[in-house]
């Protein structure tokens, strides 16, 4: 309905390839960048800014990262939550040694940091897949944790062991309030949204879908496993660690080792299930879904008993939700949330026919 | 004897020991993934659940044995549900859509766990002894306790049992055929669904007497999930199919990882044991990928 | 290049003159490789320069004729003009005809090059060769397959326009002299007709002939150098180039050629063309597409486009009864509109239709209600291959009554005696190929051609057309029927593609029906009957009796009216076969070959009107495994009315 | 079947006409553990031909066509490209010398699309690392739309237009194994190994794959090496036919000679065809 093609020709490639080919996406998204980046740095309460829109679009490009290594790469990873730990003290410790450092450079190295050690934990990925390749995942997920944690130099040795990210200054302007930090986050966030759309679209995306899809055909066509595998490895980490570094400095504040667990490596994993595997902007819609569900569950409980209720239950309530959302997606659709969005795109292209 | 070298094999026991533990989670899990090919990440889950649900009924007055049927009961009826949300649904796709539902199952396991049982940490007497026993301790130098012998001893027992199983029995050779493809088993008439019930609740079981000597070695809490987490390296050490192997794999993991983090921890501040079987995983990935005892895998074009 | 070339009397000249006044502006858009490319006036004005001086060298001459046989592309539409800029004569062939056929239509017209597009196309011309000794020179377009072809009549379509790119360049103003020697009084095309009755015969026009029909064509819909044409039918049927080459030479608008006919539907939808031509058969097959995709989706969906229908249906009878609808009314069409009738059009890519003409057949006023209510101006136009179309139109407020329009303007039409429709105008065809007594045996000498169609001038001065001359049927009880108006109603199901009544000389109508495979087999799933093909899903009892239920709709709808109340169809029985193009019961453009069908189907006939159940039938390989002599049934149709007609034979 | 093929319309050349060895096998042996796949096998192909590898179930094509293509290597023996010597064949390296291959089991990108598989076979063309296709630099540009027009010219060529932005894995078998050729041809190949392209087709299926296979040669002037086991259809469209059994060459020839070969008669009375 909303969608109207008939008389919408190409007359190049160029035309048909570009990231919204159609006149209707581009008009949506067009709205959706004004309202982030003009109504709601105005307009939002620091609640909503600081505690909601900042640690979603972290998360959302730490998603993005686990979802081109997993959606796209195929390669399953447990270990996230770990390369966002690396991202978050190594901008940490590359601000507080390095005194020029400008904050923009010091968070693309702490994701090229990342990167490098993502490749490293890579490796067994030329071996295995699936489970094992999850376990191996899980190595770097405990050991770079226990390496923060236990090198005092990480955390400049913090006797209490937890750091306190500096202030964010670019150019001499400091970025302090939670709608400046928030529109750092955004930009930081829509650029690299962008290029992962490149990448995801382009010949690099369609490289990791074939060590994915059929990885014999892809060697034979003379692609390099190793080099894919890795490629794909080092960008999720350089996610991961922007993400990371991202949530520390704009969202946690006083950071500890403990905070990058497993079980946000897990939170990260659900976030890719729900928000579908092996698309991009789905890893927003996972990230805010998983991020929302326990405000949403809150705010429900108070409603219905008038009074806050356990952490200990909702967290529990939380996890029986996430397992059997998780099945339930896994059974009727493996894409996610993305998907869904997806076919009522298609269903309004046919409308009024259904297929 | 030399004191060292008797510290040293106190802590190769006590590794031992927790090994033997961890190969019991293992053993849940190769008995699914023999039977159906199915990564059950949930494992670990299973065995909290099953031993939280079982302090729970405790709890509630039941006695011991009572507690321990319904409990048996209650790990059934989650590998009826199992096999009729999960497994059914989900029968031919990809093993990696598998793995992640039983992801999604261990979450629903450990939450629901904790909404009807509560947080807190329970102790577990199962009126077994855990301290050392001095008669041995006067004899060797070496402390060892009535309760990690009886774990012992239960594991060798369930290996034993299953092994028997495995290989005699009607219902083993069901297992293999299936393990061998879903096509062929049903061919020749072997009921599917019937022997993914019957494993996932013996691997419930399983969970439940790898929780309890668990939970009355370190108290019924949410941390053996983290603990039988480490039942994967275990398993890619002894390869995903072989009962022994993942009884060695148990007893070198158990082993290593205290023997690491006795003797390398200190000058790290300790904590290796949290790492190190990963690291182990990793190594013989590399190296290895098949396991101690797996099958090798021959890539056929 | 020199501007001026006097008179606009020849295409030739016309397009001379629209590459140096709008040399910019599209021709052709041709949908190849998954865009759509741009052909420019300019660029197809230096094809057919070059083209023509290169065929010109080659010694094809001012006069001679030049076949083309391919589909609607940018090349084909370069090589007619190109023969029209050195003076020849175009003659467009079908691309389905078989080798016999080109073969005996090459040399009817006798042919001296042939344009045709690809490998399939060449061979077939490569093996008449040897029996058409006329033809000098064969150009092929696409060279897939061909690269080993070695025949010294053999030249790439590519090849020689380079060629003609080296000559323009020797003398810059060949074609420009070349353009302006000819004369509106030169031949221009010669076309096939159909031969829906009869074989196939070539039809001679000239310049000024075609050029006035189509200058009266686009008057009529209102055609302007900003419309665009989707084409798509087979170049060979007059009505189809008219619609492309003929309009954008005349009006300058844009012609698009789909990827292929399998992707025309999103072509369609992607181009949205203003102005179309569509036939009846085509209107048919969207409309049970439409249908049935409404069923399948099911829900509100269904209900809505169910109400959405409905009400235009109230609206448009309240309109025709000569009262505005109410407030409600006008908001539920506007809401509606919106809901479907608009997305509807989108999807069919018909939202930016200004024009739509249906021809070849009469169209169904059900059928034609139906697109109206979408909101697409879709109109009957009649004519023949002989009268160059555009005979009759119909204008607003002529349509759902059934009749094809008024004459137009610069056109005299007259019913004679015989009930037969005649015509005079400048824009009839020449003659017939080589057969002056062909000619003479349907023109008068005073210029009045018959056209063979039986046919009714209303007071309004609405033409109402009845059937072809030799169709019209008389019962043994002398009441006169038109076969093609019972069969149109009974095409209107969405599961029947064709059917074929007979009658003249019996006494009573029976029908042969064919049916939608498609449609009937999504029926046939829905109601979990299992069949294997078209000839055993056309033999289940269930498929006669939906199509019984139907044919009673039908009986009950002609009994209503007391002009049709006799004609109720007795019997019926569903033919094995899909009547198609390739087994030779359609033309080329879709019509059913009534001798064909009749002829093939005698026993049946017989069987039905001797009241017959069950009739044995000789098949030729109905399909693959499926020999021998199949058993064809017979039904009843429940008829109204008329006492004492229960029973036939 | 009825199958036209350019080598028997008298008086007509062919637009590549076959020339020297493009590839040559010397004494092939290739074990796997203690099975004896392919024993002391030699045999040559020639630029621009069409040579097919016939032979009855398990006689070791695929094993000899995975030789040719770098995934086995073999325990002995060489292969000669061009005149040069390569001792152990990679996938990779085969690749960069232009030899592409269908599978016997399609092994399309199954959820990527029509395009998007055969872009993905562009891989040796496009040169632009992931930073520059991330920022969209000139050059990752380019490439992509040279890849777009290699792939549409190949969509046209293969008539899978009405296809092109559908996922693979909808399509039907046979349009599954076209697109998989067209895969091979986006690699620009000298050399297209097909696996048993016509398993699993119906007669019509069968006759459409046959011309294709003739026009990519004819227009492309690709070698062909096809793996077949239908006897017929190979017959019908090669220039020379190796006949294996049990790993072993027993014919070498044109089909005419190859069919008059009675180690190849009696290899195939052995089997029901």
């Amino acid at each position: 309905m909303y969608y109207r093609q008939a008389g919408t020709y190409r007359t190049g490639y160029a035309q048909d390839m570009r990231l919204m080919p159609l006149k209707e996406d581009r008009i949506l998204l067009g709205l959706v960048l004004v309202i982030a980046f003009a109504v709601l740095p105005f307009t939002a309460s620091d609640y909503w800014l600081s505690a909601i829109l900042i640690p979603w679009l972290c998360m959302s490009l730490v998603a993005m990262g686990q979802n081109i290594l997993m959606g796209y790469a195929g390669q399953l990873s447990l270990g996230a939550a770990g390369f966002m730990a690396a991202g978050a003290f190594a901008c940490y410790n590359l601000i507080l040694r390095v005194e020029w450092m400008p904050f923009p450079v010091a968070i693309l190295l702490s994701g090229l940091i990342a990167a490098a050690i993502g490749i490293v934990f890579g490796l067994p990925s030329l071996r295995v897949r699936g489970l094992y390749l999850a376990v191996a995942t899980l190595a770097s997920q405990f050991f770079i944790v226990w390496v923060i944690d236990k090198f005092g130099w990480f955390k400049n040795y913090d006797t209490s062991g937890i750091i306190t990210a500096q202030d964010i200054v670019i150019f001499g302007k400091a970025f302090t309030s939670p709608a400046e930090m928030y529109l750092v986050v955004l930009t930081i966030t829509v650029l690299l949204t962008w290029a992962a759309m490149n990448m995801a679209r382009g010949s690099a995306g369609r490289n990791w879908q074939a060590v994915r899809d059929m990885d014999v055909a892809a060697e034979v066509m003379g692609l390099s496993l190793l080099r894919t595998k890795l490629q794909a490895f080092a960008i999720s980490s350089f996610y991961c660690g922007v993400g990371g570094a991202l949530f520390a400095f704009t969202y946690l504040k006083s950071v500890e080792p403990a905070a990058f667990d497993i079980n946000l490596s897990f939170r990260v994993l659900f976030m890719v299930l729900i928000g579908g595997l092996g698309t991009i902007i789905g890893s927003f819609y996972g990230a805010g879904f998983i991020l929302l569900l326990p405000v949403f569950l809150n705010i429900f409980f108070h409603a219905l008993f008038g009074k806050a209720v356990d952490a200990s239950i909702t967290s529990a309530l939380e996890q029986v939700i996430f397992g059997v959302l998780i099945i339930l997606f896994m059974i009727y659709e493996p894409l996610g949330l993305a998907k869904l969005w997806q076919n009522l795109q298609e269903r309004m292209r046919r409308w009024p026919f259904k297929f | 004897m030399n004191p060292e070298i008797l510290f040293f094999f106190e802590v190769l026991i006590g590794g031992l020991l927790a090994g033997v533990m961890y190969s019991l989670v293992a053993l849940g899990f190769v008995l699914i993934y023999k039977a159906s090919s199915v990564f059950n990440f949930a494992q670990g889950a299973m065995v909290f659940f099953a031993v939280l649900s079982f302090v729970g009924f405790m709890e509630l007055g039941l006695p011991f044995f009572l507690a321990l049927l319904v409990t048996v009961g209650l790990m059934i009826l989650v590998g009826m549900a199992t096999e009729r949300f999960v497994l059914r649904p989900l029968v031919n796709q990809h093993e990696d859509t598998l793995l992640m539902a039983t992801i999604g199952l261990a979450f629903v396991l450990e939450g629901l766990a904790q909404l009807v049982w509560g947080v807190e940490v329970r102790r577990l007497d199962l009126g077994i002894r855990d301290e050392p026993i001095m008669r041995i301790a006067d004899a060797t130098g070496i402390f060892v306790s009535v309760l990690d012998l009886v774990a012992g001893l239960v594991a060798a027992v369930m290996v034993a049992v299953l092994a028997i199983v495995f290989s005699r029995t009607k219902v083993g050779l069901g297992l293999r055929a299936v393990a061998d493809g879903h096509g062929a088993a049903m061919s020749i008439g072997i009921p599917l669904r019937q022997v993914w019930v019957f494993v996932w609740a013996a691997a419930g079981i399983v969970a439940l007497v790898a929780g309890m000597l668990w939970g009355a070695r370190a108290g019924v809490q949410f941390a053996l999930v983290g603990l039988a987490l480490k039942a994967l390296p275990v398993l890619i050490i002894g390869g995903f199919t072989s009962v022994p192997g993942v009884i060695v794999a148990g007893l070198i993991v158990g082993a290593s990882e205290k023997i690491a983090e006795v003797y390398i921890g200190p000058y790290f501040g300790g904590g290796i044991e949290g790492w190190a079987p990963y690291m182990l995983a990793v190594l013989f990935l590399m190296f290895r990928p098949e396991g101690l005892f797996g099958e090798r895998i021959i890539r056929r074009v | 290049m020199a501007r001026e070339v006097a008179g606009r009397d020849t295409f030739a000249k016309l397009l001379f003159d629209q590459a140096a006044l709008r040399g910019d502006a599209s021709a052709i858009r041709e949908k190849r490789r998954g865009i759509w490319g741009n052909i420019t006036f300019r660029m197809l004005s230096d094809e057919a320069a070059h083209l023509s001086l290169a065929l010109a060298e080659r010694g094809i001459a001012r006069g001679e004729r030049v076949a083309v046989i391919g589909d609607n592309r940018p090349r084909l539409f370069g090589a007619i003009a190109a023969t029209h800029a050195l003076g020849g004569v175009a003659v467009p062939l079908y691309p389905d005809s078989s080798a016999e056929e080109v073969a005996g239509q090459l040399r009817a017209a006798r042919v001296s090059a042939v344009f045709a597009e690809d490998q399939e196309q060449v061979d077939k011309v490569l093996d008449i060769l040897p029996n058409c000794p006329g033809v000098r020179l064969v150009v092929y377009d696409d060279d897939r397959g061909m690269r080993h072809y070695v025949h010294p009549g053999l030249a790439d379509h590519g090849h020689l326009i380079d060629e003609g790119q080296a000559l323009a360049a020797k003398a810059p103003d060949a074609y420009r002299q070349a353009v302006a020697a000819g004369q509106g009084s030169d031949e221009a095309f010669v076309f096939f007709t159909s031969g829906a009755s009869g074989a196939p015969k070539g039809v001679v026009f000239t310049h000024a002939a075609l050029i006035g029909r189509t200058r009266a064509a686009v008057q009529a819909q209102g055609l302007t150098a900003s419309d665009t044409t989707l084409a798509f039918f087979p170049p060979g049927w007059l009505c189809q180039t008219m619609f492309s080459y003929m309009s954008s030479m005349v009006a300058g608008l844009c012609i698009c050629c789909p990827e292929s006919l399998e992707t025309l539907i999103d072509d369609m939808r992607e181009i949205a063309p203003t102005s179309l031509l569509t036939t009846p058969r085509m209107l048919d097959a969207i409309f049970s597409r439409i249908s049935t995709r409404m069923e399948e989706t099911g829900g509100i969906n269904l209900v809505l486009y169910r109400r959405a229908l409905a009400l235009a249906q109230r609206v448009g009878r309240q309109r025709m009864e000569g009262y505005a609808p109410g407030a409600v009314n006008r908001f539920g069409m506007a809401a509606y509109g919106a809901l479907i009738y608009a997305p509807l059009r989108d999807i069919l890519g018909m939202s930016r239709l200004r024009s739509a003409c249906s021809t070849g057949d009469t169209l169904d006023p059900a059928m034609q209600g139906f697109f109206q209510t979408l909101g697409i101006d879709l109109r009957q136009v009649y004519g023949a291959t002989e009268t160059a179309f555009f005979v009759a139109m119909q204008r607003h407020g002529d349509e759902g009554r059934g009749t094809v329009g008024k004459p137009l303007d610069d056109i005299a039409v007259r019913i004679s005696d015989r009930g037969e429709i005649e015509v005079r105008s400048d824009g009839l065809m020449a003659g017939y190929l080589d057969d002056p007594s062909a000619m003479a045996a349907v023109r008068s000498a005073d210029g009045w051609l018959r056209t063979g169609d039986a046919g009714i001038l209303e007071p309004d001065g609405n033409l109402r057309l009845v059937d072809r001359m030799d169709a019209i049927g008389r019962l043994a009880d002398g009441t006169v029927f038109a076969p093609r108006m019972l069969e149109s109603r009974i095409r209107f199901s969405p599961h029947i593609r064709d059917a074929v009544v007979v009658g003249d000389g019996r006494d009573g109508i029976c029908a042969l029906v064919d049916i939608d495979t498609l449609a009937v087999g999504r029926w046939a799933d829905d109601h979990a009957i299992a069949y294997m093909g078209h000839a055993d899903l056309a033999s289940q009892d269930e498929v006669y009796g939906l199509v019984a239920d139907w044919i009673a709709e039908v009986n009950a709808g002609l009994a209503r009216d007391p002009a049709t109340a006799a004609l109720q169809i007795r019997r019926f029985a569903l033919v094995p076969e899909e009547l198609g193009t390739e087994n030779g019961f359609l033309t080329p453009t879709g019509k059913v070959r009534r001798h064909a069908v009749t002829e093939r189907f005698a026993a049946l006939i017989e069987g039905l009107y001797a009241g017959q159940s069950e009739v044995m039938l000789e098949t030729a390989a109905v399909e693959e495994g499926h020999h021998g002599p199949v058993a064809l049934k017979i039904r009843e149709a429940s008829v109204v009315g008329v006492p004492g007609s229960r029973r036939a034979a | 079947m009825n199958v036209v093929t350019q080598s028997h319309i008298p008086g007509v050349e062919r637009a590549y006409p076959i020339g020297e060895p493009i590839l040559e096998l010397d004494s092939i042996s290739l074990r796997f553990g203690g099975v004896q796949a392919l024993t002391n096998i030699s045999f040559d192909i020639r630029e621009h031909e069409v040579r097919a590898i016939i032979g009855p179930n398990g006689a070791g094509k695929s094993s000899m066509l995975n030789v040719i293509g770098g995934l086995y290597t073999p325990q002995d023996g060489t292969i000669r490209f061009r005149g040069e010597k390569f001792a152990n064949m990679t996938p990779g390296k085969a690749a960069r010398l232009g030899i592409a291959r269908t599978f016997q089991n399609i092994a399309l990108f199954k959820r990527m699309t029509v395009l998007e598989n055969i872009m993905a076979g562009r891989r040796l063309f496009t040169h632009a690392n992931f930073l520059e296709v991330a920022l969209q630099l000139p050059r990752a540009r380019r490439e992509e739309l040279e890849s777009r027009e290699k792939a549409e010219e190949i969509i046209e060529f293969l008539e899978i237009q009405q296809i092109r932005k559908t996922q693979v894995s909808r399509l039907p078998y046979g349009l599954q194994k076209r697109v998989e050729l067209g895969r091979a041809l986006a690699a620009e190949p000298q050399i297209l190994l097909l696996d048993e392209p016509m398993a699993g087709m119906n007669v019509e299926e069968k006759q459409d794959m046959c011309r294709f296979i003739l026009d990519v040669n004819d227009h492309y002037g690709t070698t062909m090496v096809l793996i077949e086991h239908d006897m017929g259809v190979v017959m019908d469209i090669s220039d020379r036919v190796v006949v294996l059994d049990y790993g072993k060459k027993i014919g070498d020839g044109s089909p005419a000679e190859v069919r008059s070969n009675q180690d190849v008669i009696d290899a195939y009375l052995g089997v029901a065809h």
